[in-house]
This record gives structure tokens, sequence and C-alpha cells, in this order.
């Protein structure tokens, strides 16, 4: 009785509310993403999000693999920023076993994630442009990210997944033009990105779909766990790369980008802002690639020695943490992996609540969530 | 049976010009929809830094063709609740409504079926709104959810935006002092001006309007993709699916017209009654012979000889088409070709510019919300439209009862009535900060 | 031009169906619908007159007619919207009572 | 010739949709009957050489009231349209009323056609082509004899559009 007296209130017409069942086919859901959203002639007024689409058992795989047969499986997860996984991956097996890897794997390391960082971002933008009527960024974005792609491809052979990265340093060296591929790509960058600027950043219908859409306050955005771009667009400056520094990080000089307000707008400032200063990393970073050995002393077979460890990196879209358990054998006990996106999706529910379906495509984009990595 | 023979050649002795101008309506406007998808496609891949279709002729030529084909012998699908007939019709009343109301059209002093109807771009207007049906009823007898969304939002859309082009096209009228499509052109002749320049500001509230009848981007919230998958199409395939398709482009040709007719100045060359300028009318015979030379320059290149075949031929009909815009130039007894073949020309490019302004649009500018529509919609291009009837007509009270100089009373009243702009754009800055701040808060977004 | 007659009987048709439906029908938005279309035979009539006279007086006062339609048929639906808020139904005979 | 055929199309159209839209149970079938309707009146109009009048009725009444009719039967989307009665205990009444009506025209011909010299009902026309311009002199009417009614008629729309937004409104 008294639910319905509520329901009659809420909805337009006192008629029961329609209920529409976003995916998991759907142009803009970014994978297969189901969200089951209550509404109000057009206004959301209850969302939930329906995962497990592209569940894969990623950390059950993990126990029945040896440590470096698994490492290409993290590359599986967030696919649009492979490199990443795998550093955040390498780097806490290598300190499991208590091992560096030597600082010119550390530096290559970090371009590359730089640069993966780029074309992740690039790839966001171009979708969530999309998912805003924008058709042309997508284009220009995939033309850079193209940039980026062929340089990974040059180093390693792969362009999507790409199992960059080795436990203990690099398999390869970085190959002869490395350098100089960065540095052009860089340099065109520079003129490309004010391109995306003059095509959105100003442009009033941009601006209305999404200044004050999906706003998160820095409480909400802390309580609920967010990270990454999310969480600094709401004004909390967090970002493991100074927090915790990890791989070569802690020798380059960048800003944090935070934003103020905590909505689309903002997150697309930040994220803009981010892939400028990822730039000006890659550019400090290949001024002075130190010589020495690529790979650290950590045998053919990884036997770590009993225990756990968590390791978290700045991924392009958060916070990407391993948990690691060893006991003692070739495979791990136990792989638990804290995906950015996942964690992030939690704020969708808040973010949309109050606004229109227009406006739900708008916040799935601007969390940036990968369904491979959500799900696992 | 001879008197019915007798009628119905009495028949077609009379209305023959309307009937093959009908014909060529009904048989040459889907072709041409297919062609303006391809040019926007093409526009689009060259805008995004990519080459668009490429694989069917030379070019992408044939392509319009082979994506007939591909939907004419698709599975008609039609999903098990929806409501049969009405879906059956939808696509129909859409199409029709769009090709019928091209039948008032004058794509050159000579090519019009509805030659004597009185008020001509009334009927224009009324046909193709009715097009709406097929939207709204496809939307409804789908039975999804995202169709019904669709087809709300497109209801309360074009009932908004048609009455802020109306008004538009009123200012225009009020120039024009008649309703008939020729005689508008003519007044436009006659005044020596087009209407774009005495009545800039209905122009742009006209073109904006008709961006968002025509449910193109960004205005395209009826079938907006990414929101809701295609909106009152999303079950609809194949065939019906390539009717609403037509209708679509169809009904931007129509739109197009209309601005062409009663802004650009119609069949109208530029500067009609300047003589010095009469080498204008050597343009359109050099401009589609220049296509084909360009297309001569292409066959080289080709690196298949069918394609190259096909690039000569392109070509050449161009060098015919062209030929024959050369004629009553040159040839004196054919000068009385001259209006029709040339009017329709420029008809045409003019109509092509439009639409160019459309596709261009389209490629560069994100989707509007819709709430955000209805304010632009209801709080200031119907305000601006009203303000600017009063204006223009102001403007011709000052030049006819006052004596006053044209110019001057034009560029008076656009002061005014952009002074009303800026003051709509003000007040309605504010209101959107208002209305976000409240977005949480429950409103009714259809209520505009 | 055809006699005046016929349009006289047309019109008849068309307010016999709409009146039938007026009376028949518990939809209020078809009731409503029924007296759109017992205006529009009113305006036929107007307008077959005006014809044979040779005076628009006829087509003006037509025009007065679907005026008044389309301010009857906004108030009317926004009392259909205002009441199916309050009550659930669009059915004449479960609109029983004078106030909610 | 032509007229004649043209008015007994629109009319047949125009009669039998009437009778389609009352009797269908679908309010959405029932307004696309409607709409038919509409459309060969204004074909009517049209064939009277009422052009104006065509082009409101096809843009207002068409585009508009029905549009606005169609609106609100999915606004209020009945899930169950098929419940209903379709014709209740009222149908004498409508019996009735149908047959008082014809009765009423039936009677006022036969007057009509005894009375000497008011064969008015098959007075022909002036022809086609010497009609003024239709719009032109429909807005001269209505801008000097029916000045006020005009203003009157604004008046009445303007009052109807606050009255609706009134009732519609959410509270």
């Amino acid at each position: 009785m008294h639910e319905d007296a509520t329901k009659k209130s809420n909805t337009l017409l006192g008629a029961d509310e329609l209920v529409i069942n976003m995916g998991p086919q759907h142009p803009s859901t970014h994978g297969v993403l189901r969200v089951k959203l209550k509404l109000d002639g057009e206004r959301v007024i209850g969302s939930e999000c329906v995962i497990g689409y592209l569940h894969r058992g990623v950390e059950k795989i993990a126990e029945n693999r040896t440590y470096q047969q698994f490492a290409p499986y993290v590359d599986r997860m967030d696919y649009v920023a492979a490199v990443s996984n795998g550093l955040g991956y390498c780097e806490a097996i290598e300190k499991l076993l208590n091992a560096e890897a030597p600082l010119r794997a550390r530096v290559i390391r970090t371009i590359l994630t730089e640069l993966q960082r780029i074309a992740s971002h690039l790839l966001w933008l171009g979708t969530h442009g999309l998912d805003i009527g924008a058709l042309t960024p997508l284009f220009y974005c995939m033309r850079e990210r193209e940039e980026i792609l062929k340089i990974f491809e040059k180093y390693c052979g792969a362009r999507l997944t790409t199992h960059a990265f080795r436990i203990g340093g690099l398999q390869y060296d970085a190959y002869d033009t490395l350098e100089k591929d960065v540095e052009r790509f860089c340099t065109n960058f520079a003129k490309r990105i004010e391109e995306y600027e003059t095509l959105l950043t100003g442009n009033s219908i941009w601006i209305g779909r999404t200044r004050n859409v999906g706003k998160l306050s820095a409480e909400d955005a802390i309580a609920l766990g967010v990270s990454g771009p999310v969480l600094r667009a709401s004004g909390v400056k967090w970002d493991l790369r100074k927090a915790m520094p990890y791989a070569a990080y802690d020798q380059y000089k960048f800003e944090i980008p935070v934003g103020t307000h905590g909505d689309t707008y903002d997150r697309y400032i930040v994220r803009m802002e981010e892939m400028r200063q990822s730039r000006l990393i890659c550019l400090q970073a290949i001024e002075n690639i130190p010589g020495g050995p690529i790979m650290a002393k950590v045998g053919k077979v990884l036997k770590p020695a009993p225990g756990e460890v968590y390791h978290s990196i700045e991924a392009p879209k958060g916070i990407l943490g391993y948990y690691v358990v060893s006991d003692g054998t070739v495979q791990p006990y136990r792989v638990r992996i804290r995906p950015p996106s996942f964690i992030n999706l939690q704020a969708f529910s808040k973010m949309v609540e109050g606004h229109l379906v227009a406006d739900v495509v708008a916040i799935i984009g601007t969390l940036d969530i990968v369904l491979g990595e959500v799900d696992r | 049976m001879a008197a019915a023979a007798q009628g119905i050649l009495t028949f077609l002795q009379t209305w023959w010009v309307e009937l093959v101008c009908g014909i060529v309506i009904v048989a040459v406007v889907p072709l041409i929809a297919g062609y303006v998808v391809l040019v926007e496609r093409k526009l689009m891949a060259d805008m995004q830094a990519r080459l668009g279709p490429m694989r069917v002729g030379p070019h992408g030529l044939l392509q319009p063709i082979a994506d007939a084909f591909k939907l004419l012998i698709k599975e008609d699908i039609i999903p098990d609740d929806a409501d049969k007939i009405i879906f059956w019709l939808a696509p129909i009343m859409s199409v029709s409504a769009a090709m019928v109301s091209m039948g008032a059209l004058a794509f050159g002093p000579t090519f019009q079926v509805a030659r004597d109807i009185n008020v001509g771009i009334l009927f224009v207007l009324g046909v193709s709104s009715l097009g709406l049906f097929g939207i709204v009823l496809g939307g409804w007898a789908s039975n999804s959810h995202y169709s019904l969304l669709g087809a709300l939002r497109s209801t309360a859309q074009l009932v908004s935006y048609e009455t802020a082009a109306g008004l538009a096209i009123v200012s225009g009228l009020l120039l024009a002092g008649t309703l008939k499509i020729r005689a508008i052109v003519e007044a436009q002749q006659h005044f020596g001006v087009w209407f774009i320049f005495l009545a800039p500001v209905a122009f742009f509230i006209y073109l904006v309007a008709s961006i968002a009848e025509t449910n193109r981007a960004p205005f395209d919230l009826t079938e907006a993709e990414s929101e809701l998958v295609a909106g009152y199409m999303t079950e609809f395939s194949g065939f019906r699916w390539s009717l609403y398709f037509l209708a679509e482009y169809a009904n931007m040709i129509v739109v197009g017209a209309v601005a062409t007719t009663l802004f650009l100045g119609g069949w109208l060359r530029p500067f009609p009654n300047v003589r010095w300028m009469n080498w204008l009318d050597a343009v359109p015979a050099l401009l589609v012979a220049a296509i084909g030379a360009y297309c001569v320059f292409r066959a080289g290149k080709q690196t298949v000889r069918i394609q190259s075949l096909f690039m000569w031929a392109v070509a050449s009909s161009c060098f015919v088409v062209a030929a024959l815009l050369a004629v009553p130039l040159v040839v004196a007894p054919l000068r009385f070709l001259m209006p029709g073949l040339h009017g329709a020309f420029w008809f045409l490019l003019k109509v092509g510019g439009y639409l160019y302004t459309f596709m261009w649009l389209r490629f560069t500018l994100p989707r509007y919300r819709f709430d955000q529509l209805m304010r632009l919609g209801w709080y200031f291009l119907i305000p601006l439209a009203l303000v600017n009837v009063f204006s223009v007509g102001s403007a011709m009270m000052l030049e006819l009862e006052f004596g006053w100089n044209r110019w001057v009373a034009v560029a008076l009243t656009l002061i005014v009535t952009l002074g009303a702009a800026l003051f709509l754009l003000a007040t309605s800055d504010k209101r959107t900060a208002a209305a976000n701040a409240a977005s949480a808060a429950s409103s009714d977004s259809y209520a505009g | 031009m055809m006699p005046a007659g016929h349009y006289l009987f047309l019109s008849l048709a068309l307010l016999l169906i709409g009146a039938i439906g007026v009376v028949t029908r518990r939809n209020v938005i078809i009731v409503l619908m029924c007296i759109e279309l017992i205006l529009n035979a009113v305006n036929i009539n107007l307008v077959a007159f005006s014809r044979l006279y040779g005076d628009v007086a006829g087509q003006a006062f037509a025009l007065f007619i679907i005026a008044d339609a389309a301010a009857e048929a906004a108030v009317g639906l926004g009392i259909i919207i205002a009441f199916f808020r309050n009550q659930e139904t669009v059915f004449a005979d479960e609109m029983d009572i004078l106030k909610w | 010739m032509l007229d004649s055929v043209l008015f007994y199309f629109f009319a047949g159209i125009a009669v039998i949709c009437a009778a389609m839209m009352v009797t269908r149970r679908n309010p959405i079938h029932s307004a696309v009957f409607l709409i038919t309707t509409l459309l060969a009146t204004a074909g009517i109009f049209l064939q009277l050489r009422a052009e104006f009048l065509f082009g409101v009725q096809i843009i207002l009444y068409v585009g508009g009231i029905m549009v606005l009719f169609i609106f609100v039967i999915m606004l209020v989307r009945l899930d169950a349209p098929l419940q209903e009665l379709r014709f209740t205990f009222q149908r004498w009444v409508a019996a009735f009323v149908a047959l008082a009506l014809v009765l009423e025209v039936a009677v006022m011909f036969l007057l009509l056609r005894r009375l000497p010299g008011q064969g008015s009902l098959v007075l022909r026309a002036v022809p086609a082509d010497r009609l003024p311009p239709n719009s032109e002199a429909l807005a001269q009417s209505l801008f000097s004899s029916y000045l006020l009614p005009f203003e009157i008629a604004s008046v009445l729309l303007l009052v109807a559009m606050v009255g609706a937004v009134v009732m519609a409104k959410k509270r």
C-alpha cells in the first residue's frame, strides 16, 4: 500500500514505470554491460547493473598456471590497456620474488605504459564522444591510437594484447628507433590534442551534455572506492604514480590534474590533461634511457617463498591491484585482482539517479569501463 | 469502351506534364536519396580522415545500388507482438508523405506537379509533417520500449520545431506576399535580392528547425543510436527500414527545397537582374563539364579495367549534361529551354548546398539531450521567431509606408532581432543553470 | 461542381457516425475523437455552402471551428491526463464521482 | 467528371474510415482511421477549391490535434484496451439519435423541394477558374469583416493553452 503511494507520486502519469533493459546488446554499453533502468518518462528513477556476461574465470585460471603462463591472461582483462595490466602483474610477482627489474627495463616499461595510457584515453575519448553523438572525434582518436599501436607492434609484435613485459624485466630490448618513434608521436600529439579540444571542450552542446551530469562528490567517491580519473575529477589528488611510485615514475616530473565539480565534464578535462602529462613523461623518459641489462636474475622456474603480496599501479582507468598468495609451488595459490572498472562501476547507480536516458550513456562512457575487466 | 479510351486520352492530354513529373518524383527520388547517402558517407569519410565506400564501383559509385539490392532481399521481420497492420503501414506513411509533399515543389519554373495550387508552401509543410505519423505509429506498433521512447520523443520534438519552422517561414511569406511557390521565387526576382538577406534570422531559425524536423544530428534524438539503439526504427529491418531511410532523405530534400525556394531565391541564378553578371549563365555547363573532366582524369588511374570504363561512362554522361546546359546559351532558337534547364540546375545546386550544411553539422556536433532540445525550441527559437516576424513586418512597414531605405530598415530591425536573441540566450543560460541545479529533482521532460 | 445535396449527405453521415460514437463509446479519448469528427462534418457543410454561394464567409467560419476544435482537444486531453493520473482510467462510466 | 470522381472517392473514404474509427477497440487504430477521415475531408476541401482550409486542415487538424491525441493515447498506455465493452446499453440512445437526425434531414429536404424557387441545393456554383484566389479572399474577409471573431478566437486559443497546461501540469 505504502509502496503503491510512493510509486504513484514518482511517475509522470501514475502509471507503472517503464523498465528498459539496456544491454547486454546495446550500442553504447561498451561491451556486454546490462543495465536495468526504471524510467519515469525518460527520467531514471532506479537502475541496476547486471554483469558477468564476459566472465571467464581469470582468477581461477591463475591457480592452474605457472606464474609466467598466467602473464598473458591479464592482458585479456582490460584489453584496451593490456600493457598496464601486464606491468601490474609483473611487478606484483617481482615483489613476491623480492626481485626488482633493472632500471633500463623500468624506464622502457614506463614509456610503454604511458603510451598505453594515452591509447586507452584516446579510445575512451572517441567512444565517449560517440555516445554523446559526436561522430568525428572517434576517427581522429583512432588515428592517433594507431600510431601508438604501431610502436607496440614494432616493439613486441602484438598490437592489442601485447604481453610486453616479463616477470623480472623485459624480453625484448628497445628497438633502434623507439626513441625517435615516440618523439615523433609526442610532437604530433601535442597538436592533435588541441584539435580534439577545439571540437569538444568549448562546444556548448558538449558542455550542456556533460556539465553537472553524473556528479560525484569527493566524499562519495572515496566511500565508493572509485579511483583513477573518476576520483581525481572529484577533487581528490590521489595518483599512485606519485603516492607510491613504481616502475620509474619517481624520476619524472608531472602534474596530477584534478577537477572541482566531479561531473562528466571535469572527468573529460582531467583525462585530456592526463594525456598531456603522459606525453610529457614519455618525452622525459626517451631523453635518457639508461643502459644496462633488461632482465633481473629470476631464474627460469619461479618458485616464490610462501607468502602473500599486494601490489597496485595506476592503470589508465584507476587503481589496478594484484593480490597474490604463494604456497611455494610454481603456481600461485590465489590471485585476486582489483580491477578499476569493476569498482568504478559501483558509482554508476548513484550517478544516474534522476538523470535522463541520454545521460545514462554519457555516464557509462565517463566511467570508462571495460567489461573484460569488470567480469574478468 | 471507346468513350473510356477517349476519356483517358483527354485526361492524359490535360495532365501529362504533371503525370510525368509525378512519375519522375516517385521513380527518381529513391535513386537520388541513395546517392545523397553516398555523398554523405564520402563527405563524412573525408572529414574523418578516411576513404569511405570504395569497393563497389570506382570510388564506391555503385554502393547505393548494392545497398538497395541488399535491403530488398533481406528477410522481412515483424516482431510477434507488433501491431501488424500499423507496423506494415507506418513506413509507407512516412515515405508517401515525403513524396507527396514534393509534388508542390517547383524544381525550376517548369517542373512542378501541383502547379496552380494556391497554398503551395502550406501544402508542402502540411503534407511533409504527416510523415510524423509514420514515425510515431511505427514506434508504437513495434511494441518495444526503445521504439516507444523514440516515438514519444519524435512527437514532442517535431511538434515543437514545426512551430518554430512555421514562424520562420511566415517571415519569408510576409516578404513574398503569397503562398504560391512560383510566385515566391518571382517575388525574389522582383525584389532583386534573395530573402535570406532581408530576413537572415528567419533563415537561421528555419535551418535549425528543419534539421530538427528531419531528425538529423545534432537533433537526432528520435533515433539516437547510442541511447535508443535506433529509436522508432529499432524493430524495422530490410525493406521497411529502407523506406524509413528513404523518407528521411526525401524529407531532407523537401526542407532543403523549401528553404531554397523561400530564402535562397529558388531557381534564380545569383544576381538574376544584373546584366553584367550574365556570364554566370555559363557556370552550370562549365561546372558539369569540369566534373566530367575530373572523371576522365580519374579514369586513367583506375586499376581495374571495368572501373575505368565505368568512370568513362560517368564522364561522358557529365559531358552530355554539360552540352544540354550549354545548348540554350549557344543556339538562339533553343533559348526557351534556358529557364527550365538552368533553373533546375541552380535549384538543385542550392538544395545541395543546404544539405551539405546539414551533413557538416552532423559530423561536427554532439547530440542534444531531450530537455535541452525542448528548451532550445521553446525558450529560444520560438520567441526569437516571433520577434523576427514582428521585425520583418516592421521593416516592410518602414519601407512601404514611411519610405525608408530598404537596407536601413532591414539593418535596424536586424539589430532589434539580434538584441532579442542575445537577451533570450542570456535568460536561457540562466534557465539552463537553474535546470541543471535541479536536475535531480524530477521534472517532466515532455512538458515543453 | 457537385450538387450541394451530396455534401449535405456526406456531412450528415459523418455527423451521425460521430454522434453514435459519442453516445456508445466508453473510452473518453475516443469520445473526444468523435466530437472532432462531428466538428469536421460541420466544416464540410460550411465549405460546401461557401463554394455554392461564392462567399468565403463560410470558410472563415470553418476556420474558427478548427480553432475551436484545437482548443477543445487541448483542454479535453489535459483533463483526461489529469484524470488518468488520479484515477488511472479513461472510461467514462468509471468517472462517477464529482470530486477526487 | 473528375470533380465527381474525386468527390465520391474522398467521401467514400471519409465515411468508411469514420465508421471504422467508431468501431475499433484499440484507440490507436481509431486515431489512425480518424486521421484518414480528416485527410479525406481535406481532399474534399481541395475539391471545393477551399485550398487554404485544406492546408489548415492538414497542418492543424491532422498534424496538430491528431498528434496530440496519439501522444496522449501512448502516454496513458492502457494495457487492456481490448476489455472495453464497445456498445453499451446506450446503443438505443444512439439509434434514437441517428433516427431523429435522419428524419430531420429528410423532412428538411422534402420541405425545400416543395417550396417554390428554393431549389438552392442544386444551385450551380461559380466555375473554378473564375474564383478569386482563395487564401487572399479568405484573408481579406478574416481581417476585415471577421476581425473581432478572429481576435476572440485567438483569445480562446490562449485560454485553452493556459487551461491545458494547468490541467496537465504535474502537481
